[in-house]
């Protein structure tokens, strides 16, 4: 197991870090969440064009160039840190690892060249309005209809899912429950029967939809039924991307609550002088450095296919959730009256954290499933 | 209110047949709200602790609840209870020259003038006596140049009650004057302040050469602290005259519809308070509709967070018990505020675990027409509105237990003490 | 109901303080602790005739004060404060509840008076090695042969089990479960059959036994099969009870940890002026103010005969455990090294905290029975 | 370490050749420790990193790796490991002078003399450098008075380790000095001091008049807190060496059993210190046996450590890592301490909910032969020792972070500075 990143990653790093200083200053990002579709068009082609991005974790033989989780796990950090508005999250790490996972060889072939290249942006949806996180969620069915499958069912929770260019269904086959008779299958945005309505999120630079399908034709990716593994191994992976990018955004506010808490004078002294903010600060910086510990972990573990990927997914992903939110509470608290307002940008990061604590499931939800998954 | 002491002569039985008969007398629904509370101001009525020559009878705390009863059992209005205007109420009867008196305080009570409080400014807001906003003598007047912030009703106030700097080369807490600022002038802007939570309940307030006259200095020049911390000690005790305006909210008649239109003008920036406190009141129905209530870790949390509320309630009624009994409060009241900050987090904390993945959601789509969102970008404000919980902790420790304050680092001439350069 | 104690009250504990100042000094304490029986015939002598503290919460006609709850209450927030050696929670909390909720008239008539008299010691027998609080752990059972009640089982944690002169036992008729088939029996101390263990307990000044039973003969209190009702009130009553212990022990460790912090001189001033210190006090003074709340309000529901007890004697128990062992731990913390050595007095009321806070049930335990028990 | 930058000329593979082939000359596990370490510090091999002039070859860290694999591969020993000792060696060869060095040095390497750490004291504690032992020169030696506390290995220490006061009259840090003190004199006193958890791993050092030659002042008079930020910066890395004779602990032979005997008299006084970080390793058994991991409410508990531990584990890694790679080592060193006491915090509470009933009983009642009593009676001090939590927050805030110091109430004469008066 790697502790450190490599030079080649330092730089990578720094590359990203160089573009989105440029490009996502907080002026953009409320610009951008202002707006339906919550991204600009310009920045992902030059996110694609100019550093490949999209193509990050994809193998080369389709497009992508061939690296992995640990990268595709330092652009998230970055993302997180910055709040870059792009379908990022929706179309890289949620319908690519679907993909890369549950679609045959041809069909790989097929779908992720152009999502490499940044030309198609995917989603993948699998929640309903039940919330549930996983595979016993899924209620919406797959009805073989003459050769061709038709979807009846609800998702929700959908990122990007009103933008997005191609939709990855979870599916059931009528009868089956659990684990058993799921499927993925791919949709497109004008398919018949298919309803896609933008929900109003906390978190406005994190765009959701509500899908409906009322017999909409869907194409089956894989083998019919045996999408449950597929479906695990991708929200394992999802769940590290987001603690990385957790650990992103967390490190952005210690950042800011810092430096204020050096600049700010009250009573003659600065703020950060006084034990009060001054221990508050120590406090958030451990947990932040843990959280870190956990999510560069797990990608590594991710890299290195380790058995134990779920318990570590879960684990990061508990972890993260916490240190973000007490980061973003404490950076409002140490900011005072001014981190409440709608001026100050701490709140931006805050609806972030809210929503990152609960996508994916929560972090009472992942210590369950850190219990389940992890050899005591 | 050292005045408030020249009690009366009344007793129990004389004060309560007096008011009944004045009542009977007087009290008439089909006023309007202004006629009303001038014939009440001027009756002595209005305000029974104060003292008579200044709308009051001059009785005990204990008298005036007699009153109140009475005019509770004939549904009959007081006086105006707008936030502020009371606050400046009490800082004028205790501070205010008799012209000033003369000048302001019927008309607070009528509800004819609203007023604002000019206290924070962005540079000082735990550290209140570090305003630096300058009130200039030209001779004739006060200049005044600045900015206030988290000024709430600003924008329709008549008057602001000021803290400004008025010496620089005197230690902080003494350089400071108390003004009444007019706030229909030129040099007065208001602009509204829009919080995380959408909501813009506040304002700042920004002051070019706006004009006092000389004979708007309540108390002294110089003595400006003193008579905030009048003003400040009356500012957690509103919330008991609001409960008293919910009594009256079903009874039907125009002066009960006028006052109703009143209230929700002051109450509108207090909208989202309930939510800033987390609405523990919602969690049960919450837990149960969702099915929350069936996993053992969310009830140990919803456990957690009825026990910490439960006892913040009876904590403050303890203190109050106390009071009643006439002995000394104990360490019960100051700690609400800090208890109220807990509860909230708590509540925002079990909000989400019930909530699950609609947590994410907000405006109608979110859980109760958006309550539940309102709640997660509320609380934070509670453990920083109306003094930090890090200023409670402060209070706690050196007033109710003892313990030695830090060393200060703002002696000396204010002009010297390091501010923040905003 | 009442926020607060009348005159009476307030000058009967003031009686009770006086009393404990002079005869509960710590080194009184670690004298007594250091023995087997763990407390002073003489001082319990004293504790009965000059105070007629055992007698308290009996009825006046059998030969107690006829006090209630709320001054049961008040002598063990003070026995909590001076941590009193004294058989006091087994005899005059335990046993004798269980008495008058469980026995008839007729037994009362012959058991209560010479506990109140303070004659006579006794205790209430009805966890077992399981360690479950409820009458569901109960397995000892009570066999019918020839007219007389024969015991057979083991119960432990059995307060002052070793020294008490009469055992009141919980057990169950053969083949019943739950709270089915359970009855009160009392047991001489020298019964036959009986062996009875000293345990050795963390907390030196609460003595613990194991009693084991074999075919030890015991006398039925009370109806046959009926005593689940009678041991939950009793079950009740005692969590209020240790409630209120609980928070005198925790006072006295908020004002041991203030009184330090304003003495000890760190850097030039006394640790009480730094932010840490002090904003932890502030935090364990709401805290311990909060479990007294909760633990004045069970007790004055106790005596309202409110409907709600089990539900606010939970409430009351979890907080109160909670505020002690946040008190214990915060206060070693605040003297330092010190607070660590044997020679500091501390470690006397940590160890009573610990032991106070798994004592008829760890909050976790409470904070469930809470949720059973309360209407939402 | 100044000394040890004169770098030899070995290389990786010429250091292999040359340490192999004096092992395979040398070594011989029949011999004494004492004549085995004699022989071994003679040779230069027992400390590489130190100067060749003192028992050392002069070469780098990376280096001296090459010499301990090689050491490890055939099993031989090394230089006595006795916690103390390691600072006292460390400090005098850093500070001390020639005769000092060579007065000292062997001997603690060898392990024929024993040391302790006189530094703590009942009035000085966080504030290490508030230290009031008083050493006042004579004319001929130096007369001490005052008490130290926490002293570990006092009872049996041959020398030790001095800080006290020399100077009254200057800042607190310039008046101190750093000295060798003889432990077997009349007047000097050690008293054991029992803990809450029963043992008894530190003393109380009692100076009556205690003497000191005038040479064995380490550095100069007046630059002892100097020297003792030496000692203290080497404090924390001691877990490594005895994790290093750890490896050792079931290879048969005279040398080995030797070995263990004295490494048994250094560790007995830390018996009870894994029981102190809370025990993580036991709680997954614990919570199996008892069939408490089947309680939802638990198995949130457990996962919070889980997570807490592991996290802390990692970030060591990470930090270990950064140094390895020749990196700043970043935040992540510093947090260590603070971490390890949430864990063992979070893991008393988990062996409590684990344990229910179980958890009021103690020795051989208690779960585990005691080891879950020792536990919840060995956590407090974690926090404490070695420099308390809120201490490590000020230097992760101060050091780490940036902020600004707290003003200070102990300039000027040390004399004038308010003191414990105990």
């Amino acid at each position: 197991m790697q502790f450190s990143f490599s030079d080649e990653q330092d730089q990578f790093r720094a590359i990203i870090q160089r573009f989105l200083r440029e490009k996502s200053p907080t002026t953009e990002v409320r610009r951008l969440m202002a707006t339906e579709r919550g991204y600009d068009s310009e920045i992902w082609r030059q996110l694609a064009e100019q550093l490949g991005l999209p193509a990050i974790h994809i193998p080369e033989i389709h497009g992508g160039s061939g690296f992995g989780p640990v990268e595709l796990c330092i652009v998230m950090e970055e993302f997180g840190r910055y709040l870059l508005c792009a379908p990022y999250f929706a179309s890289s790490v949620l319908a690519t690892t679907a993909i890369m996972n549950g679609a045959t060889a041809a069909e790989q072939a097929e779908l992720l060249p152009p999502i490499a290249s940044g030309e198609r942006i995917a989603t993948l949806a699998f929640t309903e309005p039940n919330g549930r996180w996983d595979a016993t969620g899924v209620e919406l069915t797959a009805d073989l209809a003459g050769g061709d499958y038709l979807l009846s069912g609800t998702k929700s929770f959908v990122l990007d899912g009103c933008s997005a260019e191609l939709l990855i269904v979870v599916a059931r086959e009528p009868g089956t429950s659990g684990s058993q008779g799921l499927s993925f299958f791919r949709v497109e945005p004008d398919a018949a029967g298919l309803v896609r309505e933008q929900l109003q999120s906390m978190d406005a630079t994190r765009k959701l939809a509500r899908l409906t399908f009322t017999n909409t034709p869907g194409i089956l990716l894989g083998e019919l039924g045996s999408a449950a593994a597929a479906l695990s191994r991708t929200l394992s992976l999802a769940a590290i991307a987001l603690a990385n990018e957790m650990v992103g955004g967390a490190q952005a506010l210690l950042d800011s609550a810092v430096s204020y808490a050096k600049m700010r004078v009250q009573f003659g002294r600065t703020i950060g002088s006084f034990q009060a903010i001054k221990h508050k600060c120590a406090d958030m910086l451990l947990e932040v450095e843990s959280a870190k510990s956990a999510a560069y972990y797990a990608a590594q573990a991710a890299a290195d296919n380790d058995s134990d990927l779920p318990a570590l997914a879960s684990l990061a992903k508990a972890c993260a959730s916490d240190a973000y939110m007490h980061t973003a509470a404490n950076c409002i608290q140490i900011h005072g009256g001014i981190g409440f307002t709608w001026e100050n940008d701490t709140h931006l990061w805050f609806k972030r954290a809210k929503s990152s604590e609960v996508f994916l499931g929560d972090p009472s939800y992942h210590r369950e499933l850190l219990m389940q998954n992890r050899e005591l | 209110m050292a005045e408030s002491n020249n009690m009366s002569n009344y007793d129990e039985a004389s004060l309560r047949a007096e008011v009944t008969a004045w009542l009977a007398a007087n009290w008439d629904p089909q006023l309007s709200l202004i006629d009303w509370r001038t014939r009440l101001t001027e009756s002595g009525w209005a305000m029974p602790q104060w003292p008579a020559q200044w709308y009051g009878k001059g009785v005990s705390a204990q008298l005036a609840a007699v009153v109140a009863e009475e005019f509770a059992a004939v549904n009959a209005l007081g006086v105006a209870s707008g936030g502020p205007g009371r606050l400046a109420a009490v800082t004028i009867l205790e501070h205010g020259s008799d012209a000033q008196k003369a000048q302001y305080l019927q008309r607070i009570l009528t509800g004819e003038d609203a007023w604002c409080q000019l206290f924070s400014e962005p540079g000082s807001g735990s550290d209140l006596a570090g305003s630096t906003t300058r009130a200039d003598f030209d001779g004739s007047q006060w200049l005044i140049n600045g900015q206030k912030v988290w000024t709430t009703s600003a924008h329709h106030a008549t008057y602001g009650l000021l803290v400004a700097r008025t010496d620089w080369d005197v230690p902080k807490h003494q350089g400071l004057s108390y003004f009444v600022l007019d706030m229909q002038q030129p040099g007065v802007e208001v602009h509204q302040l829009r919080q995380m939570n959408g909501h813009a309940s506040f304002n700042e307030v920004f002051f070019t050469d706006a004009r006092i006259a000389a004979d708007q200095v309540l108390s002294n020049v110089g003595n400006g602290w003193q008579v905030a911390l009048t003003t400040l000690a009356h500012e957690r005790r509103l919330a008991d005259v609001l409960r008293a305006t919910a009594a009256r909210s079903k009874l039907e008649g125009p002066i009960y519809e006028e006052e109703r239109a009143e209230t929700a003008i002051v109450m509108e920036p207090y909208q989202w308070y309930p939510q800033r406190a987390g609405r523990v009141d919602l969690v049960g129905a919450r837990a149960k509709s969702t099915g929350a209530i069936n996993d053992p870790a969310i009830r140990q949390e919803i456990a957690k967070l009825l026990i910490m509320s439960q006892t913040a309630e009876w904590t403050a009624r303890r203190a109050r018990a106390a009071q009643e009994h006439g002995r000394p409060q104990g360490p019960e009241g100051s700690l609400g505020k800090l208890a109220s900050s807990n509860v909230a987090r708590a509540a925002s904390h079990v909000h989400t675990l019930i909530s699950g993945a609609d947590a994410m959601l907000t405006g109608s789509d979110s859980p109760l027409d958006g309550i539940i969102a309102e709640i997660l970008v509320s609380v934070p404000a509670i453990s920083i509105a109306g003094g930090t919980d890090e200023i409670q902790r402060n209070i706690i420790a050196e007033r109710v237990l003892g313990m030695a304050k830090e060393p200060r680092a703002d002696t000396g001439p204010f002009r010297d003490v390091p501010k923040n350069t905003v």
